[in-house]
């Protein structure tokens, strides 16, 4: 089930350089999110610009019915939502699309966020770590250490590295690198991972080579979000048997397998 | 109030004068949820081929200035599973269901049209001769009247359904290719498809969408629309369904009083997945406002000169 | 900086590819206070005719989403009080004035053309074959090859000056009136001039524009403007003016990646007088931040799939 | 001499259902400005709505250098620009157009403004009142009582009569019938007016029957505001022979025996 909302803006911060967190009032939302779900957001209310943009959900209370997006200013709905001020209103369409789903047996997680592919994770290992039994690495990667410190899993049972391009902080590489680094130490048997096309992309090459499944969450542009346009096409199957998917309602988390870069 | 909103397109009897645009609710069901589908005057569905058709390579949508340039390249998956598949759980709603056809030959539409006849579940079927994204030998069946006449007649000939030709604006003269559509057969006109378009991105120096060029809707092609709308009334006597950036009751209301009997709400759903109904209520509440008891009355109206005074 | 900025089309030495798009910005002089009209890489003034003309009834203009609607109606105090009033006044900026010049038969083009010749001060004539407004014997000259071929060969015939067609969108395929207007010695090509469109006024039952309809133009025409640009540079081999909806700096990229070797700011001076000098300094901005020596590097770059890398 | 200019927004207040008082910091204008003049203002930044909206300059205050706009919520132009904000900045081209004149040796002037037609003549009766020697009326129509009270001409020497169409205060019925009934009490030797067109229209008849000289403001749509893309014609001159001259560049203000309705 997913709602058209005017939800109120409970607060709305920057939390570095260009990066805000937006907190929604929506118990509507906050009750039925799962990890991996977006909100399809209009960012001002006039015909320009005209669409939506999809966010992922970056954490949700429940009790309190808040549901929380991270996001970078990048364009001009971007600059306009970040214009937004608290007790303003939001129009958001959600929660949609299919999120994460690590299945039950996996018992050494890995999870890798390149930039702000890192909003869904934190969703998600709010969920994994209910579970006290399963272990959790998070690989966060940046291109410096002022775009990682916004997101703070101190609280949270997992093992966070991280990896940043100009070496300012922890690994200096990819996270992908950092990932190769870490992978025979850590035996992982899942992969969630989140960010740009280059790093998933080079990231599913080293599973194929290790032999590891995991689940990639993808982007693509969007009309509706709601799974009737057809403009939010991947390639899912294998490279010699793919057929188009779309990213808002059969994704936008796809087996890692599966995702035929184009 | 819905008796005042009621009107009859090529003999489809609809509540009310608004209809979905081809190819932005999908079959219908992905809006169910948003959008009480048996409120709408008729539920227009995604254009639909012989054979099934992947579609084109994304980027298939690019944002505009008020408007969205899209380059689906009419990804749909066949008549046979329509027939199969999606006619019969739209049987459900309380809706008239128009199916859109295309194809890349004359024989193809009439074709479909032999396919689609005697189907249950089919109010009328809308030719789509006008979608840029197909290149049926290079150029549109719809830019050329000669070859949209062929095409009309041809589903005529292979149905018993209620025919709508749907024109393209991308043509020198669109009252042209009205003119040869009616006299081909066709028994009410959509107007208009999108304007060819397209977007370059500038950091990667390359035209933004997949497919190079795509079709441009929403607010922005609006006064264009409402140009075809306005000519084509004076040019032909059929019913006209009009469309092209209709957001609010009051976009649609220019389409009628420009001259369209029914309307179409399309990218807007794109934006607001209860467009459609919204569109309705407010069409609606102008009538009661207004005191006018039918919807029919505004017709055209602004070629008469009718109603308020210039001040 | 002004070296790689500059540009040279149909022989007029330009500092930088923007000029201002005809009708947009009068005479210039209005301009002169907000924009230094001698930092512009052309001055193109609003279209002359032979006759001074009174132009349409009010009124003119009517906002449309990210668009703008005129009927302006060619309104100009005619050729001889440009000859007399305007164009001495214009000699004292250090920028080419290009002419902008409309008649309502071939021969009025002819005349205008004669007229101007030899005349002090004209960088180049555009022939304006698309304006919407003007019914000549019912269609446009733009919008037929042979007529279009007409008026710019007669045009030709009649001057020294280096001629510039400019093309309408009005068409079916845009590709072959430039491809008449290329045969018939046209030394450029500007496109695009406005769509036609029309808007109604909901309250009083009328078409908005005194005119009922009018050209549309702004930044919601700007796919429909790039996809023309695209398409004409695949199609002839003139140099190109590209114009409809830019605004800024990188709405310009976009028409020069798609093939324009200069451009034309239109609307966006209505809403901002100093758009153009704007644009200007943003290109020169891009060039300095992406390292290219000669903005010529980029014209029809979109086309090469030259720069950026897919990612 | 006119300006582009961001101004920042000093106050912002309802003064009456749909109506804003807008007072903007810039001394640039408030230096310059003569009543009848307008500014051409950006609603909001996006190409929706692209075009400026003229608006009359009500009030100003040289010394702090302010400039007040008063304003009706009429489309979205203006339901745009009243979501602005004390402190954020409005982009404004002006001070535009050639204002009211009265003739110096007029004394008995009338000034008559319909709806908001009374913004610009705020501003016109300060600046004649300067001329203590002068006698001013101001007839200030509207539909009913609440559309009035928000012009303060108190502290003003001037005699302020009200018409209300529907009688809730003042005279009841149209300000220029209140004007017909005032005239030849008052007579005046000059009338200086704004306001819609239907009104001017009577008005001038009316003025013509009594042989009174004048000038009205005009509105029509524009686009550049200055003088050059010739969009904003109205007709000059006499029935029988007229021309279009533009009511940003030539106007808004024009003699009142000049102006030929359509
Ligand atoms: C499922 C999904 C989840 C996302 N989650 C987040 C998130 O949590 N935080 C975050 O910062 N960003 C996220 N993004 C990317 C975000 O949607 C874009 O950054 C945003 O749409 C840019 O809008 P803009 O107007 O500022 O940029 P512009 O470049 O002006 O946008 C122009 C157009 O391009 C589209 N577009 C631009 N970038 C992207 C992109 N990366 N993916 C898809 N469409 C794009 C826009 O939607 C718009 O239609 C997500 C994208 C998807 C598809
Ligand atoms: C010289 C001049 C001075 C004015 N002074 C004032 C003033 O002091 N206070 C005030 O409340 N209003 C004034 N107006 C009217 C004001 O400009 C319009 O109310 C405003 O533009 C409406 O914009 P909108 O977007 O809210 O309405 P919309 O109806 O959405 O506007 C759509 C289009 O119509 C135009 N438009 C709408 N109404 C008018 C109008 N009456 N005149 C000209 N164009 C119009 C708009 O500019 C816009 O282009 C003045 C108009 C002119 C020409
Ligand atoms: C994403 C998208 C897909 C479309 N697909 C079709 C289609 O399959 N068949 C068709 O006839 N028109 C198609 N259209 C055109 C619309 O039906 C409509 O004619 C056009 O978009 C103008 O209306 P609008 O501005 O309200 O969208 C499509 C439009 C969009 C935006
Ligand atoms: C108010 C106005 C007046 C115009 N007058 C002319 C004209 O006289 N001659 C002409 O060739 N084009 C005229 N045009 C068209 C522009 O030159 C230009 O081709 C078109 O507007 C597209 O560019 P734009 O979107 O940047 O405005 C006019 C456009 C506007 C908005
Ligand atoms: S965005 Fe419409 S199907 Fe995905
Ligand atoms: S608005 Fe451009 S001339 Fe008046």
């Amino acid at each position: 089930m997913s709602l058209v909302l005017d939800c109120r803006i409970v607060s709305h911060h920057k939390v570095a350089l260009d990066c805000r967190r937006l907190v929604l009032a929506t118990p509507e939302v906050a009750a039925v999110a799962r990890p991996g779900q977006f909100l399809h957001v209009r960012c001002n209310g006039t015909a320009d610009p005209l669409l939506r943009r999809p966010f992922s959900i970056h954490d949700v209370d429940r009790e309190r019915g808040l549901v929380t997006l991270l996001y970078r200013v990048v364009g001009r709905g971007t600059a306009l939502l970040a214009t937004r001020r608290k007790r303003q209103k939001v129009n958001v369409l959600g929660p949609l699309g299919r999120g994460f789903q690590v299945p039950l047996e996996c018992r050494r997680v890995v999870l890798v966020g390149g930039g702000m592919g890192i909003a869904p994770l934190f969703f998600l290992v709010r969920e994994l770590a209910v579970d006290l039994t399963r272990a959790i690495w998070v690989l966060h990667g940046a291109r410096t250490a002022g775009e990682l410190n916004f997101v703070n899993f101190g609280a949270l049972p997992v093992h966070l590295r991280v990896a940043t391009d100009d070496g300012s902080l922890g690994f200096r590489g990819s996270v992908v690198g950092l990932f190769k680094e870490l992978a025979p130490e850590v035996q992982p048997d899942w992969v969630s991972a989140a960010g740009p096309t280059g790093m998933l992309r080079a990231l599913g090459q080293e599973m194929r080579r290790l032999g590891l499944p995991g689940e990639f969450s993808l982007e693509e542009r969007m009309g509706c979000g709601i799974g009737a346009c057809v403009c939010c096409s991947c390639r899912i199957g294998s490279p010699e048997n793919w057929n188009y998917q779309r990213v808002c309602a059969d994704g936008p988390v796809f087996p890692a397998g599966e995702v035929v870069w184009e | 109030m819905s008796a005042a909103t009621a009107v009859e397109i090529a003999g489809i009897k609809m509540k009310n004068p608004v209809m979905t645009a081809s190819g932005t609710v999908g079959f219908g069901e992905e809006y169910a949820r948003y959008l009480d589908l048996s409120s709408l005057g008729a539920l227009v569905i995604k254009t639909i081929t012989l054979k099934p058709r992947a579609g084109n390579p994304p980027p298939r949508i690019a944002e505009t200035p008020a408007g969205v340039l899209n380059a689906v390249g009419l990804q749909n998956p066949g008549v046979e599973a329509l027939v199969r598949e999606v006619l019969p759980r739209l049987a459900c709603y309380d809706v008239p269901v128009v199916v859109s056809i295309a194809g890349e030959t004359v024989d193809e539409y009439a074709r479909l049209a032999a396919r689609l006849d005697g189907v249950p579940g089919i109010a009328a079927l809308e030719v789509n001769i006008s979608c840029p994204n197909v290149k049926a030998g290079g150029i549109a069946f719809g830019t050329q009247p000669d070859m949209a006449a062929e095409v009309v007649q041809d589903v005529k000939r292979n149905t018993g359904l209620p025919v709508i030709a749907k024109l393209s604006p991308n043509v020198t003269d669109i009252r042209a290719i009205a003119r040869a559509a009616a006299g081909a057969g066709a028994d009410a006109l959509s107007l208009i498809n999108t304007l060819t378009g397209m977007a370059i991105d500038v950091d990667r120096r390359r035209p933004l969408l997949g497919n190079i060029s795509g079709g441009l809707s929403g607010p922005a092609i609006r006064p264009v629309a409402v140009r075809a709308v306005w000519q084509v009334y004076q040019a032909v006597n059929l019913p006209l369904v009009g469309m092209g950036g209709i957001m609010t009751a009051r976009d649609a209301l220019e389409f009628i009083l420009a001259g369209a009997r029914a309307v179409a709400v399309g990218t807007a759903n794109l934006v607001n997945p209860g467009a459609a109904g919204e569109v309705i209520a407010g069409l609606a509440r102008y009538l009661e406002e207004q005191g006018i008891a039918d919807i029919n009355e505004l017709v055209g109206a602004a070629h008469r000169g009718g109603g308020g005074s210039r001040c």
